[in-house]
């Protein structure tokens, strides 16, 4: 019989000073102010993704991360920029932070032939395969039984890079969640997965859709080490992601984070809002916002002064709205290329 | 009669088939307070409660497996796939289990369940939630396969289903929605398995299912204006086909055409065009039998190529055009 | 959040005398007999259908039980005869032990028209509806979500049938396990999960197969209870049976319990057994087969003798041989008949 | 030329193709000591250890997903089913994921791999274990559809299958795997997408695929000495269909028959007559064309059933002899 390995990754650096967590993990002014900016750059992109759509320049659905900016930006920074990625439907700020061309994104958003995937994607399908990420995905669950071939791959390649693959709490339902735990926990494959709960799958809470949670403690069914953090808590993502990519990095198997945060936005374009109440989304806004709370602790600690962020947030829409124009400004697909990028 | 949109019709034979037998129930993704992605079932909830309107985690295989499983013990399931697309993932509860459980057990077993699942393109949702896929399903001894293309048609096939004691895939069209139609409201039903001629015509027959009827339906008025008279065939039933009713048409116009949205290799017109190829009509046709489908490529996001990929109304126009002016 | 309510059910009289702990559980001797004689019963026919295809009057292929029989036994004497079941390929055992006709079994085994499926489905598909026999499959795990189906309309109904789903070691691997433990958990559902652990997948031995062991514990991530018995022991099957149909059948939901167990013959006619070895198989044969194991307890305790059960084991192979009569007396059926059954 | 079985062949070009580029590996149930189902990958473990030959847990759709991963970076993974209708398990990532991933991506994607499936009936494997679903993997844009029916055609098209950068459906047929035909030690490919004219004639035009080609071929021999003449196309890849060939005999013989196992509705043979009474075949027709399936049920256990389910070597005489009298 096999021993259970499974433990819950604790950040080592809970206590204490909020700027002295960043310190001890070796964070340099620079790289905490472009925590902030990056996150601010995924809201922006989020809060015009939506202005886009109302004004009717959006012809597809799109699923807004506005809330979860933390999530994306603490793991980013805590992989590789070479690791591979396989996204969900509501990726637009793992790509970002990523380090994804905003204009190419925007581009694909609207459609557009020089968007990352000429137009025919979305933003559902974003990917770009030259830098390493394998694209977002329309189907729930949809990357994660990929992880296991790419973590089979490098291992067989004997690369170290690793495989992160994101999906949310509603995916973690899907089958393939199972399947593929089990086969990335039995070959030790270099696979970090990151469940972004974000409480609802559409309109599903979280509750009532999961028999026990954490969603991280199945991890524990495979034997797997896990943690649970709060997802809105941009160090506190890092901290785990490093400590988790460490683990995974060094071969000894996959390793499960759940990040619990909140959208601000609904589902997605077709969602009214029935399912939850106006003040449990201003409650996530005014208390727990990612970016606000962490300027919060950038002021207090003199990193910056509100007249910086509010610059640095003004240059984020800047690069949005130039984006913006080159998208709107680019060309659409030839409707001579239809049928083209069906075969290699 | 009182007018209501494709949506409408098929939420009323839903309510109404709940209100009338208590076997029946809705089991889906979120169906209840948020009505599903396109608001069908909006209302059901309060009406009927959380037992009956069942709303499921993200686990699409066990949501067909377990409506089988119901239906084997004497419920009467209506399960949805929020998009057709996701029938991919539940293909061996639906092709492997439930079509062949009869079968496999000698007659002895019934699994009276529907599959709700909403396809087609036209809303930029790209590859992943656009596909037509009826052709997969029509292969599959075991299972019925509906699609309606009017509010009527719907409310009447979805009774039909229902109460069918066979798995049932109900295939909805998402640009149908909100299309509007007179709709008895009493207890009607449109049997499985009977075409229906939509216009009479005597130059061509097109045989076209969901939204390709509606478009077909314009065209062949605009050039009915020119002396071009359409008939147009709407299955209704994809499987069991009832092609009597087309043969009969094409002995009289001695032409074929066949529209469907689902991409062309491999899809429903080779079908047709083999029964009727097969049939006595063989002898009334005049030239080759034709088909319009979708381009054989994923749904494209891009607005105008997603529109390119499928027949549009220009598409049906030159094609019945060409046809009639014996250009094949 | 919810808290974990897993428990692992242990059997309650493990201890002492092992007759005496059939009398704690209220079975007379009559009743022990019984246990013999129908695993008896279960091996004779799983002999006969090896020889029946060794003569070649087997078309088709086949999953033979023999070394199971305990699992079987101490299942379906513990559950109530209007219970459902859902079963896998390698299941005549069950159906023997739920009561099933052999002569209809034997038929169907040999493609006649007097078998329970009228020889349309053969051994991996024998079913009996009407009494409540849901049938076997031939997808590996494929009856597990309609398990799921089988307990929401007993619970809808107010009814206090159960349902019995049977799978192996290996289906505890596809996606559907998962998904149906989730949803069962989440609803109370009244399914009674039961894991035939006879180490191997076809050639997969199961430490290959599952990340962590024993499968049983994967209920935990689910907050369900569940057990790990010895499936070669009817004593403890049943007991532990009858301690999860209690809860089950209460309405406080699902419960998963693995037996452990050993398959002597091939997985299937193609098999070579080149996976194992025949000492092992020796060794399981020898020192713990099920039938021997609870003759023992029967003789030492003078419940019966040698020769009576030899009488036994000789009327249950009669009751086989009959069976193999009536069905090659029984006609094929009727080519007239072919498209049958496909619609209702 | 050394005589081999078509499973020795595909072993062979496994086995070849694995030395040959170390990114080729073959991933699935049973296929280490077991050597699969069939024994076709017997002897493979030893010579290339479990990292090449990797054993899997019983998930199929992540095999699939896993093949697919593993392709998007650069592997060449060879994943098996090890019956075909485990396929309907991993739809969603055979036909949600990997036909569409380089179309939805712009082109930017590629995934080169190979599903191997057995498929077919006659073995007594009953409903679950025999089907033939070519028809639905054709339907689907983004996948390759590989069929051959000798063992030189299984050899070559399986080497031209791993190049291929797309992934490709490579279908089996279990009756076939014992069948013996010349085979070429060395590299050699098959072209995807080519059919071959297995028998020249010039009275009827027969399309049929894997194990209807033998069947019809011996028939054909027979009625040869009769004097009926018939020519037989084994299109060898489903999709892409080489019709151009079938245009071709067609224009000569001015009859179709298209004979497979798979069900009749929604079956292929509606596209190939679809496509030639499309074609400029039509006007050298001079009879509809015909079909020739399976019966539109499951694959019943029962051997007779199950023999009288598909279209054996009697029904095609039949049908030939038919069709050569003038009958229809
Ligand atoms: C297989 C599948 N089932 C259902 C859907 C429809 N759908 C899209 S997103 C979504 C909710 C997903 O929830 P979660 O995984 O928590 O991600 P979130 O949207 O909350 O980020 C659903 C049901 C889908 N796209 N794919
Ligand atoms: C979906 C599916 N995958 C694979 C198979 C082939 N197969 C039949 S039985 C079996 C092994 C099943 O192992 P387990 O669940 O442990 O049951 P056991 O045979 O040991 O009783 C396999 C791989 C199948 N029938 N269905
Ligand atoms: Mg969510
Ligand atoms: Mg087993």
């Amino acid at each position: 019989m096999q021993e259970a390995k499974s433990k819950k990754i604790e950040p080592r650096t809970t206590k204490g000073d909020y700027i002295a967590r960043a310190r001890r993990l070796n964070l340099s002014d620079e790289q905490l102010v472009e925590f902030f900016s990056t996150m601010c750059t995924i809201r922006q992109f989020e809060l015009m993704a939506d202005k886009l759509y109302a004004m009717g320049k959006v012809h597809g659905t799109m699923h807004l991360s506005a809330g979860q900016e933390a999530v994306a930006v603490g793991t980013f920074r805590a992989v590789r920029v070479d690791d591979y990625v396989l996204n969900h439907h509501r990726g637009h700020g793992h790509f970002i932070a990523k380090g994804a061309d905003i204009n190419r994104m925007m581009a694909e958003f609207l459609g557009k032939d020089t968007g990352y995937c000429r137009g025919r994607g979305g933003s559902m399908h974003i990917a770009d395969v030259e830098a390493n990420n394998l694209g977002a995905n329309g189907i729930v669950g949809g990357g994660i039984p990929q992880s296991v071939g790419v973590g089979l791959a490098l291992q067989m390649k004997k690369l170290d890079q690793i495989c992160v693959v994101l999906f949310g709490d509603g995916a973690a339902n899907e089958g393939v969640f199972h399947e593929s735990l089990n086969m990335a926990a039995l070959w030790s494959l270099p696979v970090l997965f990151i469940c972004e709960n974000n409480k609802y799958g559409m309109s599903m809470d979280v509750e009532h859709a999961t028999a026990k949670l954490p969603i991280a403690q199945r991890a524990e069914a495979y034997g797997m080490p896990w943690a649970y953090v709060d997802g809105n808590d941009v160090l506190e993502v890092y901290e785990t992601m490093i400590e988790a990519t460490r683990h995974v990095r060094s071969g000894r198997g996959p390793v499960l984070v759940e990040a619990v945060t909140y959208r601000y936005f609904g589902h997605s374009k077709s969602d009214r809002n029935l399912y939850r109440t106006k003040d449990e989304i201003e409650d996530w806004k005014k208390h727990r916002d990612p970016i606000l709370r962490f300027k919060g602790h950038l002021l207090h600690a003199g990193i910056f002064d509100e007249a910086k962020a509010a610059e640095i947030d003004a240059e984020a829409l800047n690069v949005i709205e130039k984006a913006v124009e080159f998208a709107e400004a680019s060309p659409e697909p030839d409707l001579s290329t239809l049928t083209e990028f069906v075969y290699a | 009669m009182p007018e209501m949109t494709y949506l409408e019709a098929i939420r009323q034979a839903l309510w109404d088939e709940m209100k009338r037998d208590e076997r029946v129930f809705l089991i889906g993704e979120d169906i209840g307070r948020y009505g599903g992605a396109f608001g069908l079932t909006h209302g059901m909830l309060d009406e009927f409660g959380p037992e009956r309107v069942r709303e499921t985690p993200i686990s699409e295989p066990t949501i067909v497996g377990a409506a089988l499983g119901a239906a084997l013990v004497g419920m009467r399931p209506v399960a949805e796939m929020m998009f057709m697309d996701f029938t991919l993932l539940t293909l061996d509860q639906l092709g492997n289990q439930a079509a062949k459980v009869r079968f496999m057990f000698g007659g002895k077993a019934t699994a009276p369940m529907v599959i709700r699942m909403p396809g087609g393109s036209g809303t930029g949702a790209a590859a992943q939630h656009s596909q037509s896929l009826e052709s997969l399903l029509m292969h599959i001894p075991g299972l019925k396969v509906v699609n309606p293309s009017t509010p009527y048609d719907a409310k009447g096939l979805m009774l039909s289903s229902i109460r069918d004691p066979n798995p049932v895939c109900f295939i909805e069209h998402k640009l149908l929605y909100k299309t509007k139609g007179e709709v008895p409201e009493g207890d009607y039903t449109v049997p499985i398995g009977v075409s229906e001629v939509k216009r009479q015509g005597r130059d061509l027959t097109i045989v076209a299912n969901n939204v390709m009827v509606v478009r077909t339906l314009k065209v062949a008025e605009k050039l009915a204006g020119e002396g071009i008279e359409v008939e147009v065939i709407d299955p209704r039933t994809m499987r069991p086909m009832d092609t009597e009713t087309i043969i009969e048409s094409v002995c009289k116009t001695g032409r074929l055409l066949v529209i469907h949205e689902a991409c062309q290799t491999g899809g429903w017109a080779g079908e047709v065009i083999a029964a009727i190829t097969g049939s006595r009509a063989f002898d009334y046709l005049d030239a080759p039998a034709r088909r319009l489908a979708g381009k054989d490529i994923p749904i494209p996001y891009n607005r105008a190529l997603e529109r390119a990929a499928v027949p549009q109304e220009e598409d049906i126009e030159r094609e019945i055009r060409a046809i009639a002016s014996g250009q094949y």
